[in-house]
């Protein structure tokens, strides 16, 4: 019967799916562990915003998209950046200020981009790139596409006037948004419930008569799956979804920071790094039979080569030309 | 040539553009079905639909980014503000994402995008709607600064703007939508970045933009009867700015009076004078003086606000001053 | 028995509040009308916002509040400076650019002060004057004091992002605010439902945790009780109570507008004036005898002769002094 | 004198001021708990509790607002933004509340407010978070702007700020918060308006604020070895600015250079330059040139900030120009 042969494919595919997040966490995980070294061996300047912890937002929220979305970001998007395909190389000579960074080494950590992938930036004002999701949307809309924008921010971002500007837009004008707010819980040093009235996030879809999800931001395959329908929506019916997703940074606000500081407790790290998206699925996929031991130490090896790979790299790039000063700042 | 109000020679330009070029739209706030606050859409929702001519809400932020995330997309967007007075809600979007983008993402994102709306004071709005901005936005790299004086200027650099890749600002003024003037049809491109001498003369050069090129005229007028040949130049673009331009007439005249609408502290004069001194030192036969608005918000009383703009009257004060005839 | 003498005390009070609301109406609706044809005349310029039609917000709000409440307002204020007690000869006399105005001349029809009434000001930025209420709330919390603020603003404010912030603020914060919106369906030429996703006000309440009622903003009296339940929660608990009151207005959103425009139908500025609330609350007197015929003339002459005198009083005031443009710039 | 960090000497005048006076009250996000983004709030949570220490959502125009209205009370709210950078969201509220709202009411209603925090550039921040605001900030009438250079200064100035009735913006450095300085204990308040000469000298005016103050006197230094004597003169308040002791060191040394971190278009420095030209005319030798920041958005790589950002051999090769001895 056609169900019976194509129910194991099916699975396949699915874990096949869980494979690939899987590598894609373990290689944001183990980049950005090289990029906090780089940082203290002061190849990386500036501030740099680690995603260790919240891997499964970027893998499983990416997973759901086609090529021809479009995704933006803040400040801290490593993560995404390299789980859409842009090359550890350019990301990490991008970190390292290399002209063969993918932002040409002017952007740097906060401010990666590549076009190609549609991967519309990193921005570094709170909330500032929330609107620009909105006009990726309006674009599509415009267009009569059927792309999906994915735009991915923070929980205190919710504070800041210009995301209720942006939510309202995209519902009155039914653009096809997908606003992932990753609830980490904390906004640098401030614990959420201490700035904001109400701390689900979701509530404030129905302020914008929109469709909204709570996610488990620990788990890929809820994430890819919250995703997922919300694309659905947006490719099919135009309108937005507001995603919460919730998630949690096992590092600081940004390398100058310590690693857990005076607004949260040393235990409460610890009590949040047993839900590290990385072991839960590699956890899962082996109770599934789906790997092994030696499986999940090949990739760990092959991701950990790429890194090696990519700081190399990195490092015996060239600065960008002392002329790119002034390149750039119009289009001639 | 026909002959248009400045209004109407930015409606045209909106519509030629758009009818040009389908990626081309306009945003704001009363943009459609309200016809523009000060009537510069008239007739474009009925030509070119609600996708194209869009009413937005009271979101000034907001609906700035929504213009720059089009632009990113590819789209040329318009983005309308109702006066350049609430656009300071919008300055995050137009300085950190507009103006950088480009560069922050190593020339790979160009921000086709065009800000324009009234500038400045019109009558008694009082302090926190009669507010000149172009100081501000001149002052940031990644964008370029126009402020037409003239219906046919209005024309040629909206369309300059409009078809320029990257952001572009274009300061109008409310008193001047009404102005009449020769506007020539069709194909009407004013280069960015030219300034132009409005009135020739040989004693004494009064550098002006936009509304103050009214009084900058008078002034002339009334300098030609006591016996002083004004040049008047209009910068036209204040970022970039035609420093030849401006420095040619400087040596020309060894003399030079800048009036601007704005403040007085770090403003467009102040600029201007900068630069004169720097490139014209040697013919500078007097230091160069400015006439701007009162270092006041404005007030809404009509005596105390004619007292704090510039006028005719004030440039010629100032430029018999540079003369030394007083 | 005590409630069976208190009872007619009780009623008399609430007639006697009724009458004195009216008047206050009154006022305000004779007032602009001649505000209006002095603006015909040129001798009030700039923005000037008519409140007809929306006189019982003001009414029936203010009649809840202590002299030592603050209040504040946007462009749209001459009702409640007026019913707030700022001398309609100061009011006029602002309006005329004039030094007996009740900001000098200086300010005119968009920035009426009066600080020794606690009225702090009328404010033309589209939702700007809402985070100084909160401001305020915050100034009454750090003294320990037991007043409120009361701040008025449009519907179309809500869709700015600055109303979001203090929202959240004074909820968190627990800040003694009662934000009115006065829903008139209009910002300018756009009907709310094209530009808001939710057009319900108080359902922003819930992103905010925030007490919230809907209010019959025709019915001075549904002002008046909806403002002091808000006022008592106040002073009590110190939280804050977003009202949304529904009314409407009568004239064009400026003086530089046409009456209905393309935005709004001539029927429904006709259907809406059948709900005029001036006419209903002397009706309802009238029916409960409170009010007859004569005593209605008597009080429209009286206010007429208070608006009349106003604007003598206007008319014959100094402009300010040359040198006044360069003082209050700053405090010597 | 006790030696202090430019941190410790601002956290001394906001402890000292909110020990005096009880109104004075410190607002913005992570000053309490966190202690403080750039630690300049350190202790000030555990001295006088959370209603004077009050950590904001990340709401910038939102709490520059409830600062306004605070003021508005008769409170005396001292305002961080983290960086200026952020302020930028705030400059409604700045510009169309604090700095208008005396002059709209008729004088009724002062503002004591300060608006504090860290402007321009760290290292490598890149374009979003290395921007100098100062000619905006100063271009506006109702505000006053200081920006102090040393840890003195930095108490002064915050102390003469908080004291003030009107809106000051204060301008810090992040750069600057390490350096050391001799700081005067107590009492110890620098009056708004008065430049100070950092270093006397007879044969060209190096003119600079905050952060530039550093790379004006090493040029000076290196300036000396060259035969050149410079004097340095640091503006101190931007809004006033100290027109006469800049016009007398230029009359003195007849050259002048002006340094600034911002961009040069409109900049503070071309304020400077009108004043100059304007009011020592006569004495200048030469014009006056400036040294800025490139005129370009903030590149993040290293070679390209230094590059973009004014240093003592930018300096130095400009006094030499005015000298004409390049
Ligand atoms: C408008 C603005 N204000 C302040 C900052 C400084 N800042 C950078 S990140 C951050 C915290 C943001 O927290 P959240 O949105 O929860 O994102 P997360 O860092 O947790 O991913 C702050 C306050 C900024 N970049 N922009
Ligand atoms: C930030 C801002 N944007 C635009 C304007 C222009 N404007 C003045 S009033 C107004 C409509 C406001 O409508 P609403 O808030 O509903 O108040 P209403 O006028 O109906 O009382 C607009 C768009 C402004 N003053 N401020
Ligand atoms: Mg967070
Ligand atoms: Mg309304």
């Amino acid at each position: 019967m056609a169900t019976a042969t194509a129910q194991p494919a099916k699975d396949e595919a699915l874990l096949e799916l869980q494979r690939r997040m899987l590598r894609q966490m373990l290689l944001v995980r183990r980049f950005e562990e090289k990029a906090a070294e780089a940082y203290a061996l002061g190849k990386i300047g500036g501030f740099c915003h680690l995603y260790i912890g919240q891997e499964a937002v970027a893998a499983g929220s990416l997973a759901a998209l086609r090529d021809d979305d479009y995704v933006i970001c803040s400040y801290r998007e490593h993560g995404q950046a390299l789980v859409r395909g842009v090359p550890a190389n350019a990301v990490m000579a991008e970190l390292f200020g290399k002209a063969t960074g993918c932002s040409r080494g002017k952007g740097g950590s906060m401010h990666l981009f590549d076009v190609s992938r549609r991967f519309m930036g990193g921005h570094a004002i709170v909330g500032g790139h929330i609107p620009l999701a909105a006009g990726l949307g309006f674009a599509i809309k415009y267009r009569g596409g059927d792309q999906v924008c994915l735009c991915y921010f923070g929980e205190a971002a919710v504070n800041i006037g210009v995301f209720h500007e942006a939510l309202n837009m995209a519902s009155v004008w039914k653009l096809p948004i997908i606003f992932c707010c990753e609830n980490n819980r904390y906004g640098m040093g401030t614990a959420f419930e201490r700035v904001a009235a109400v701390t689900d996030v979701v509530e404030h879809a129905c302020s914008y008569d929109m469709a909204a999800e709570l996610v488990n931001g620990m788990d890929a395959m809820a994430v890819y799956g919250a995703t997922e329908r919300a694309a659905e929506r947006a490719r099919k019916t135009g309108h937005p979804t507001l995603l919460e997703v919730r998630t949690y940074r096992f590092m600081g606000h940004s390398m100058s920071d310590p690693l857990h500081g005076v607004y949260r407790t040393k235990e409460e790290v610890e009590e949040q790094k047993k839900r590290d998206p990385i072991s839960q699925l590699a956890l899962k996929l082996k109770e599934e039979g789906a790997l092994d031991g030696p499986a999940l130490d090949a990739l760990d090896a092959e991701v950990r080569a790429v890194v090696e790979a990519a700081v190399q790299f990195a490092d015996q790039s060239p600065d960008p030309d002392l002329a790119e000063l002034t390149s750039h700042v119009l289009v001639e | 040539m026909p002959t248009l109000t400045y209004r109407d020679a930015l409606n045209q330009a909106l519509r030629e553009e758009m009818q040009r070029d389908p990626s081309v739209f306009l945003m704001g706030e009363e943009v459609g079905v309200y016809q523009g606050a000060y009537k510069v859409s008239r007739g474009l929702l009925e030509e070119f639909g609600p996708m194209r001519v869009v009413d937005t809400p009271i979101a000034e932020l907001g609906f700035a980014g929504v213009g720059v995330g089009a632009a990113m997309a590819g789209l040329r967007p318009v983005i309308e503000f109702m006066t350049w007075n609430f656009a300071v809600l919008a300055l995050d979007q137009i300085v950190n994402s507009a103006a950088k983008i480009l560069y922050e993402s190593g020339g790979q994102v160009p921000i086709p995008i065009v800000f324009r709306g009234p500038n400045g004071a019109a009558l008694q709005l009082a302090a926190q709607h009669s507010q000149a901005w172009e100081s501000w936005l001149a002052h940031i790299p990644g964008l370029k600064v126009v402020a037409p004086a003239t219906p046919a200027d209005a024309k040629g650099l909206l369309k300059a703007a409009i078809r320029d890749d990257n952001p572009v600002i274009v300061l109008e003024g409310e008193m001047l939508y009404n102005t009449k003037g020769d506007v020539p049809e069709g194909e009407h491109v004013v280069p960015i970045g030219k300034a132009d001498v409005k009135r020739a003369g040989t004693d004494v050069t009064l550098i002006c933009h936009s509304k103050t090129v009214v009084p900058a005229l008078k002034a002339a007028e009334q300098l030609q009867e006591q016996g002083v040949s004004a040049e008047v130049v209009d910068l036209r673009s204040l970022r970039p700015m035609d420093e030849e331009t401006l420095v040619a007439s400087v040596v020309k005249t060894n003399r030079c009076v800048v009036a601007e609408e704005g403040w007085p502290h770090c403003g467009i004069g102040a600029q201007v004078v900068d630069i004169i001194q720097r490139e014209a030192f040697d013919s500078l036969d007097a230091p160069v003086l400015r006439v701007t608005q009162a270092d006041v918000p404005m007030p809404y009383n009509k005596q105390l606000e004619r007292a704090a703009k510039p006028s005719p009257e004030k440039i010629v004060a100032a430029a018999r001053r540079v003369c030394y005839l007083d």
